[in-house]
């Protein structure tokens, strides 16, 4: 089974990474980009268990270990 | 409007709020009093250490800028200034440890720079709780990743530093930052605001809702409000630093400008008042031309906001052209936010209303300063008597858990993830007892040592605070190195307490006993209060930062054993005093006194005769002794060279073996010298007065030390080195 | 002999290579700002180390993009020699000058200490000063220097005697400890096909002075000039 | 508009840090993880533009800017 957790600054956090490659690409003349912010994405291959147990043991290890909550937000889905 | 609850919030006493009542002649608004929280805080305003850094030595013939800027500044000759400070980030680097301690670094680098140096060097200061719990190893492994993340990136090399490791610092780690610029003397710039109708700008990166209320979270314990506090935590951006630093230090070269401040804690209010007050001014901006990152913002977020990489400046108008174009080639914008005035109020706009009109100088000067109770401490300063510690059976397996204890260990895991090397000017790389960084085109150098220890400290705040500086300008000497100048960061707990503050009054009369008797001023610190959560505070952690000048950089030497035949020589008198050594604390478990004595007239010679030795070129080594006493020394000294080397030791005084070896009698250091060189040095250590004894020679592959022709131990070299520098790795399963 | 040294912003090596090369090289030695087009006539061209952008993206991601970058390219593909070092080895590889990619070091530490490196093919402008198998004591320091490519790429570049600096062990063997950061091969430095760009990770600017502990890198620089007098 | 692009490591690179966070999650008994890989993620938020244009260009700046296709793969959609 796989699940991906998505992990971002939270909006009101600067994230300079994002910036940064805005600025590249509104150089390159990619005008048409209007914020770029960056990421973080891990990709679980589980061990078989029930959707249950998926549902409780992700957010618990995104948000102690994968995240920082204090600064950083997560999103999950199963995506196999 | 304001109310009880909304004072509170802000840390604001009712007290506190009548004055400002009185000042002002009416009541703030909302945004007004949050300025007044800002500057009135414990970590702007001093308010409660005030009246004790009084008592710092803090004039020199070489002072070109004493306390008071954002950095202090020492002539050091050939027309140059060696600008320096050292800074506490301990609250935010707990919360969120890599972005607390790269914050941290961007913060102080900002100091420097800001007075028209350039940064040459920084070291770091780190106290952790035990590594056997994970949480203090994450807090570490992110501090040291986030201090070399903003301080590799921006190219300022992280040359040194001290790490301890204490279960009192489980919950409120101490990170502190030192860094050391360099400078023209002629072309040191100060945050001023001088010219009615000069324009004032802003440049750097956009404004956010960044650490809104960080300067007063610094001034506060932790409770169990944590979570809500969190998001105050900043993300660094070193690169926009890094542009930075290099704009800013053009347009001070072309003289370009007449005033700077970095927004550093409390931001805009805190660079704007300060620039105004600074040179009897006013200052008026409007928020509306403010960069901003984030919609909406109101004037309360936008004066208040930390957000990082942002300074103001201060240019004649005819010169605004100029500057513009420099800040646009490093992809920078520096926009005219206000100009000053000379009203000495700070007038702020939004939206075409006045939303703030502030004297800067009540805001500035006139917070009220404490004389706080004080009540001493001194639960453990009951003595430990000799009697009361068993004699070990033997020493063999005590020498080698020293030896790898956290705190003895080597620290490479922690340096090598520092750029040390950038700038091609460290001439003493980390790990020996102060980092040299060589001036180019010059014959100089200046020597940096950083150093607390904060078992003295607990148990005798004020010899404790005598003896780090008296170590850390040892650990100059014994590169040869003349001390100049000091800055020291005060990390204690809350204040409020007598007993802490009773602590901080007793290392701060200790500290300026010794730079007076040391001839050295202080130039600039910092004080971080409140370091307790839930109640329980840290040890009282003075952590001395020493500036000193070598002369020729070719006498310079290092303190690992060179090569084998060569002559010890124990400089200094070793007497029969256990208390407050790592040895009661690491094997006996007792965390005691008395510390050992001091005598600074003593501990003057010593160094003088040191640096002397290393001038005349007589000297192969010398290394301090401090934590671990002899023993440890010893060993580093084996250990220390690129591959190691053994000794033989032949100790012949009557006291307590244990003390002989681990004890930690201040005013020592060990040196090795080629045979044909010891009359040379005995001689001058006659004249100079000071003790000594040949202890014994380099060489073979054991370390072999004998006390009465009794074996003591007898360990291969390569064992005390594996022990030494694995430990730490180890720890963090780092092959 | 001219050399240009490029600064991206976020280039933190830039002065410490200038001053090797004008200082203690006694070259003539200049800066090349990134937003410029001319190359100044210089007859080598030097990538220096540091964080060009901030290498949020990838480090040398977006350096590659620079308005001289494209200048610096043209030049080494008619023949002039260019030197990357550090974040400049990383440049040339996102810029395709260079065979290969930087993952990060094995350990995901940054990493900043002196190294042993062996000489692994002296026929090169840059190395003909050197002797063949002689062990270099150059600092490294990065983040991102564990080399890759992919396994025929490779084959190709031992075929093609690309591959200039190994990480060694201080008597010359190759081991696993050695390889520091985990580079394939433990490539520390390597050449195009062509043989006039190099991109290395150890600081040569930084072992040119005995004070500081080495003056191995001397050897590079001295090799250059030494190539740009004779054998060009 | 938002797209988002996410960028990974091909199979055939290793993957430290993934390999990392996965013996983190294996120490802190969280057993059920087989396999751990990580990645970036990229939220680009774009003028008006048409559909065939984003068809066009996210492709495009995917693979010259955002990864590097010597290591890496990547994947991308529209998410608003
Ligand atoms: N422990 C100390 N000893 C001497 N001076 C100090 C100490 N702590 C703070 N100061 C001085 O008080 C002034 C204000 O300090 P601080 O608020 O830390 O400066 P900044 O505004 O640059 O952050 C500085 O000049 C600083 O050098
Ligand atoms: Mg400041």
């Amino acid at each position: 089974m796989k699940v991906r957790v998505l992990v971002s600054f939270k909006e009101s956090v600067l994230d300079p990474q994002g910036q940064a490659v805005k600025n590249a690409l509104l150089t390159l003349g990619y005008d048409f980009i209007e914020d770029v912010r960056q990421g973080k994405i891990f990709e679980l291959e589980l061990k078989d268990m029930s959707r249950e147990k998926i549902e409780e043991m992700i957010p618990e290890i995104s948000h102690k270990v994968l995240s920082n909550p204090i600064i950083e937000k997560f999103e999950w889905e199963v995506i196999d | 409007m304001i109310d009880k609850h909304t004072l509170e919030e802000h840390g604001i006493t009712q007290e506190e709020y009548q004055e400002i009542k009185n000042l002002i002649q009416r009541e703030p608004n909302l945004t007004e009093l949050g300025i007044f929280s800002l500057m009135w805080s414990e970590h702007c305003s001093y308010k409660s250490s005030k009246v004790h850094l009084k008592k710092f030595p803090t004039s020199g013939k070489n002072v070109i800028q004493g306390p008071g800027e954002n950095a202090g500044v020492i002539d050091i000759g050939d027309g140059l200034a060696a600008v320096f400070k050292i800074e506490s980030h301990n609250h935010p680097s707990f919360i969120e440890p890599y972005q607390g301690a790269a914050t941290g670094v961007g913060g102080i680098l900002r100091d420097i720079f800001t007075m028209g140096a350039r940064p040459i060097a920084t070291l770091d200061s780190l106290r952790f709780g035990p590594l056997s719990h994970p949480k203090n190893k994450s807090v570490m492994e992110g501090v040291v990743s986030g201090i070399a993340g903003y301080g590799n990136s921006i190219g300022v090399p992280t040359v040194g530093g001290e790490t301890y490791f204490d279960p009192c610092y489980s919950l409120n780690p101490l990170v502190n930052v030192f860094c050391l610029g360099l400078a023209k003397k002629e072309n040191i710039f100060y945050a001023r605001a001088e010219g009615k109708g000069n324009p004032v700008l802003y440049v750097g990166s956009k404004t956010g809702r960044d650490g809104i209320h960080g300067a007063t979270m610094a001034s506060s314990e932790f409770g169990e409000d944590l979570e809500e506090k969190r998001p105050n935590v900043q993300v660094g951006d070193p690169f926009k630093e890094k542009l930075l630093l290099e704009a800013c230090l053009e347009v001070m070269e072309k003289k370009l400008v007449l005033g700077i401040q970095d927004m550093g804690a409390a931001g805009l209010t805190c660079s704007t008042t300060e620039m105004a007050a600074n040179s009897g001014t006013g200052i008026e901006i409007d928020l509306d031309l403010i960069p901003q990152r984030e919609k909406g913002m109101t004037p309360y977020e936008i004066m208040l906001s930390e957000s990082q990489e942002r300074m103001l400046i201060v240019a004649k108008k005819e010169k605004i052209k100029q500057v513009q174009k420099v800040f646009e080639r490093w992809d920078l914008d520096a926009v005219i936010i206000g100009k000053v005035t000379d009203t000495q109020n700070l007038k702020v706009f939004a939206k075409g209303q006045a939303v703030v009109d502030l004297p800067v100088s009540a805001v500035v000067h006139l917070c009220p300063a404490y004389q706080r109770e004080t009540k001493p401490h001194s639960p453990t300063q009951t003595a430990v008597c000799s009697s009361d510690v068993p004699l070990p059976e033997e020493y063999e397996s005590i020498f080698l858990q020293m030896v790898r204890s956290p705190g003895l260990a080597n620290k490479k895991w922690i340096f090598r993830q520092y750029d040390h090397m950038i700038q091609t000017n460290t001439a003493v790389l980390p790990g020996a007892d102060a980092a040299v960084i060589r001036i180019k085109d010059t014959q100089k150098a200046l020597a940096i040592s950083l150093d607390g220890n904060s078992l003295y400290t607990y148990v005798d705040p004020r010899t404790g605070g005598k003896i780090a500086v008296a170590e850390a300008c040892r650990n100059l000497s014994c590169l040869g190195a003349q001390p100049l100048g000091v800055t020291n960061c005060l990390n204690f707990g809350n204040p409020e307490k007598p007993e802490i503050m009773w602590q901080f009054k007793e290392a701060v009369e200790g500290i300026a006993q010794a730079c007076r008797a040391f001839q050295i001023p202080v130039t600039g610190g910092n004080v971080s209060f409140y370091n307790e959560t839930e109640g329980a505070s840290v040890d009282p952690t003075p952590v001395l930062g020493v500036v000193g000048l070598i002369n020729n950089v070719d006498t310079l030497i290092s303190p690992e054993f060179k090569e084998a035949g060569d002559c010890i020589v124990l400089l200094g008198e070793t007497k029969e005093e256990l208390g407050a050594s790592e040895y009661l604390k690491q094997i006996h478990s007792k965390k005691c006194g008395p510390v050992p004595e001091i005598d600074l007239e003593i501990e003057k010679r010593v160094q003088k005769l040191c640096r002397e030795a290393i001038s005349q070129g007589i000297l192969q080594s010398a290394h301090d002794l401090s934590e671990g006493g002899l023993a440890h020394c010893l060993a580093e000294c084996c250990v220390l060279r690129k591959t190691p080397i053994g000794c033989q030791i032949q100790l012949d005084q009557q006291i307590r073996t244990d003390a002989l070896l681990f004890g930690e009698t201040c005013s020592r250091i060990l040196v090795s010298l080629k045979n044909k060189d010891k009359d040379a040095l005995f001689a001058l250590a006659k004249k100079a007065s000071v003790p000594f004894a040949i202890i014994g020679k380099t060489g073979g592959k054991n370390i072999f030390v004998r006390h009465f022709g009794e074996t003591i131990w007898d360990i291969p070299v390569q064992k005390v080195y594996s022990l030494w520098n694995n430990s730490i790795p180890d720890t963090f399963h780092v092959k | 002999m001219r050399f240009g040294v490029v600064v991206f912003p976020g280039s933190n090596c830039d002065h410490d290579t200038l001053y090797a090369l004008r200082d203690v090289t006694n070259q003539e030695s200049f800066f090349l700002w990134h937003k410029e087009h001319d190359l100044k006539d210089a007859d080598c061209i030097v990538l220096p180390g540091g964080f060009s952008y901030g290498d949020y993206l990838r480090s040398g991601a977006i350096a590659r993009f620079s308005p001289l970058m494209q200048q610096v390219k043209e030049f080494a593909l008619s023949g002039g020699l260019v030197l990357g070092i550090c974040n400049g080895f990383q440049v040339l590889l996102e810029l395709g000058l260079l065979p290969g990619a930087m993952l990060r070091n094995k350990n995901l530490k940054f990493l900043c200490q002196y190294v042993p490196i062996r000489i692994e093919n002296t026929e090169t402008p840059f190395t003909n000063r050197g002797k063949p198998g002689q062990v270099l004591h150059i600092p490294i320091a990065h983040f991102d220097g564990n080399y890759y490519t992919d396994p025929e790429n490779l084959k190709k570049i031992h075929q093609n005697q690309q591959v200039v600096f190994r990480y060694a062990n201080p008597d010359g063997s190759l081991s696993s400890a050695a390889n520091v950061n985990g580079s394939m091969d433990s490539i520390a430095g390597l050449l195009n096909e062509q043989k006039n760009v190099m991109g290395m990770m150890p600081h040569p600017e930084r072992a040119s002075d005995l004070l500081l502990g080495s003056t191995d890198g001397q050897i590079i620089f001295e090799s250059i000039i030494h190539y740009l007098k004779n054998d060009r």
